[in-house]
């Protein structure tokens, strides 16, 4: 299929709907799609699992989605940046599922991927292990982790060419990759839009197949913290 | 003063993970130019940086800025906890919680309090040829973190080969730490009264401080 | 000409990986502006070479000269059967040894001869949503390729969705083939005589040739 | 670990003995790691576990290993391109480990990892599937494989630069990244070697962490056949 480029992250964002599971890049601030986040705080759609390192920061970023009560769930590695997060666990009002970063991030490759799950020797024996499988292999204690897939994938990268290939910058990539293989509709928030043949094909990190709408990022991290572009 | 100690721990060369803390410390103390710092957000070749070239998207995994030495790479988070959990971390550097006699980690959640955050504490622990945990002697209450058996949850069951407090350094050796060296003033008598871990005392530095 | 109708099969903008023999030639009917063929061995974005312009170290997974799209890009093998078996790849045009009844494919090994060969069809039968078998109608020496069950080991456990041959077009509908077109002169007769496999035949075509 | 870089493919293949585990990368003679190879053939080691794709062709690269007896055991997905590979398994000289290309490729990947096995939906209810655990996950039946690791690996780059960081060219990238993160040794042969700093950091595919050592290519592929280099 063809990639939609468009300036409107309003519009691409109606592809999430109320009970959808939505990754969302990004390490803090770092690679976050700030500009498609926002979008989603915009949109009428409730019940959402996220998928994401982070919970944003209390009122930042996917933390003004859970202030909004749209949140049902939340899979991550590290909830701690945002205190608010605790607060509505303890509460019942937010499930949380943590797990290493490892196993998340191996997670998100395997549902890319077509793999159903994987064993992995991080966790086992630690409270993250209660009620997961394990099993010996070559005399080694492994634990299954099952692979995560998402209905929409929010990610940033930092040049989209019109084919929709991607590349990403220095430590802004992190989960980005895995995410735009994981998901069902895959948007990219990027800060250019250049001619199909500009990227060279040996350093493309996302190929065009996984992904269905590219828009220019609006929000963007500076030294001073997020402002508009002009 | 940890810090520059576990310095010295490291041979030149290594690929060496550097956790939140004391441990990103350590990093003062590298000549740049003979090891190489990973960071599990996606970077081989951390280095320092002037405050005049901070990129706000170059950090480390603590989010602070940094910089990229020459023949640096960038990758994404599964392929950068591939390399961890592949073995291909030389020495990982962590802080604790608690660390006990049989060489178990704690240092990613305390009980009672809501379990919400791990990052990569576990992989590290799991996947680094070698570990080295730089932590105060005693927690801020006064209590030893060197303790028989953890009360706080571990982080893995995989032993931590060397602890460096600021009282002393342990290393593991067979079956449990020995204590070879003490810093500063530090005695022997202090460890023993700050330390509920089992150890034992290397034969050399026990000839010296008692003779 | 089974080349040509598989290619006709294919919606604008789809991502195509082709298997090696029959659909192969497919590529020569695809406008390469408006399709990406995908290659096991690397490539996204496969087209044909002129003979001047041969790079020994740019193949397709048949290991024959091909060239670059604009917008290509590599990738190694495991992040290439990653999009394949991760359902990225929007159809497989496969050949075949034999199809049958229920839909499944044998396209790997030949009973009583060494089976030590597979290659990538396991996981493109079993990973691209879309599955096109392209193949004479009878093998070399007369005898049915549509059977009522595999005598030939199966390749996956996944059913083909169409099944393009010289004399017909079958499509998977609910529980079983239906024959939805002849090709060039073939009578309905042809097709029964020289098939074992099960088949409806589409209402419209049934009553168009017996009219 | 520094890299060691040599023009003596003889001397960094000494690494390999008697009995070893061989990783072997290249998609028939494309992005084969031909010097390093050839330098095997000269090697006294035998009793060898083979991992890659194909055993070369008759009397052709990997093949005249086995043609010497040095082979004990073949891991990969297409012996077929060497007719010789049937009559020594015949003969009972030879064992053979047949695996779908991309449980082979995705193996590899997990043996580099430190995944100790996964599921996959390739090859479920089928001759190669005999013998193996099955699982249900979500409904769907996956098949378990275990990781492939290798004591050596044989790769071939593109180019290096003097710390050990590698990029590749075209299709001649195939198996050799995931092979050079599954080995405990990992050898690199390169058309040429340039000063650290000259490789971009974001298009670097294979970082030095993963290469022991890196020698330049003599003998090359060109469209009149293997040659050796000037």
């Amino acid at each position: 299929m063809t990639v939609a480029i468009t300036e409107e992250a309003q519009h691409v964002i109606e592809n999430v709907q109320t009970g959808d599971t939505i990754m969302v890049g990004g390490f803090g601030l770092i690679g976050s799609p700030l500009t498609l986040i926002d979008a989603l705080t915009k949109r009428d759609a409730s019940e959402l699992t996220i998928i994401s390192n982070n919970v944003g920061e209390a009122g930042k970023g996917l933390g003004i989605l859970l202030q909004q009560g749209k949140l049902k769930k939340a899979v991550g590695s590290y909830f701690t940046s945002n205190r608010e997060v605790a607060q509505w666990y303890n509460e019942g009002k937010l499930e949380l599922e943590l797990l290493p970063q490892g196993t998340f991030s191996e997670a998100i490759r395997a549902g890319g991927a077509g793999i159903g799950g994987f064993y992995t020797k991080t966790a086992v024996g630690t409270d993250l292990a209660k009620g997961k499988e394990t099993k010996e292999i070559d005399g080694e204690t492994y634990l299954l982790e099952k692979a995560l897939k998402a209905d929409v994938a929010l990610v940033r990268a930092f040049k989209a060419d019109t084919k929709g290939n991607l590349v990403y910058y220095k430590t802004a990539r992190n989960f980005n990759p895995i995410m735009a293989s994981a998901a069902k509709y895959v948007i990219a928030e990027v800060d250019e839009i250049v001619e199909e043949g500009e990227l060279s094909p040996e350093e493309i990190v996302t190929p065009h197949l996984y992904v269905d709408a590219v828009i220019k990022s609006r929000l963007i991290l500076t030294k001073d913290g997020v402002i508009e572009r002009e | 003063m940890i810090a520059k100690r576990a310095a010295e721990e490291l041979s030149p060369h290594s690929i060496v993970n550097l956790g939140i803390g004391i441990p990103t410390l350590v990093a003062n103390y590298l000549d740049k130019d003979n090891y190489y710092l990973h960071t599990e957000n996606g970077l081989l070749g951390v280095t320092s940086v002037e405050e005049e070239d901070i990129d706000p998207l170059l950090v480390n995994a603590g989010k602070l800025p940094v910089g990229e030495a020459v023949g640096a790479s960038y990758f994404h988070s599964a392929d950068s906890f591939a390399m961890i959990r592949g073995e291909h971390v030389d020495v990982a550097i962590l802080g604790a919680l608690q660390v006990d006699s049989n060489g178990l980690v704690a240092n990613w959640a305390i009980p009672g309090k809501n379990i919400i955050g791990v990052g990569g504490a576990m992989d590290l622990l799991v996947g680094a040829k070698k570990i080295i945990i730089t932590t105060n002697h005693v927690s801020k209450d006064g209590s030893p973190k060197l303790v028989d058996k953890c009360s706080y949850p571990i982080t893995s069951n995989r032993k931590a080969d060397v602890i460096i407090t600021d009282m002393a350094v342990f290393k593991w050796k067979d079956d449990g730490y020995e204590l070879t060296e003490l810093i500063g003033d530090t005695t022997l008598n202090d460890v023993e009264g700050h330390t509920t871990a089992a150890y034992r005392i290397n034969e050399q530095l026990l000839q010296k401080e008692t003779k």
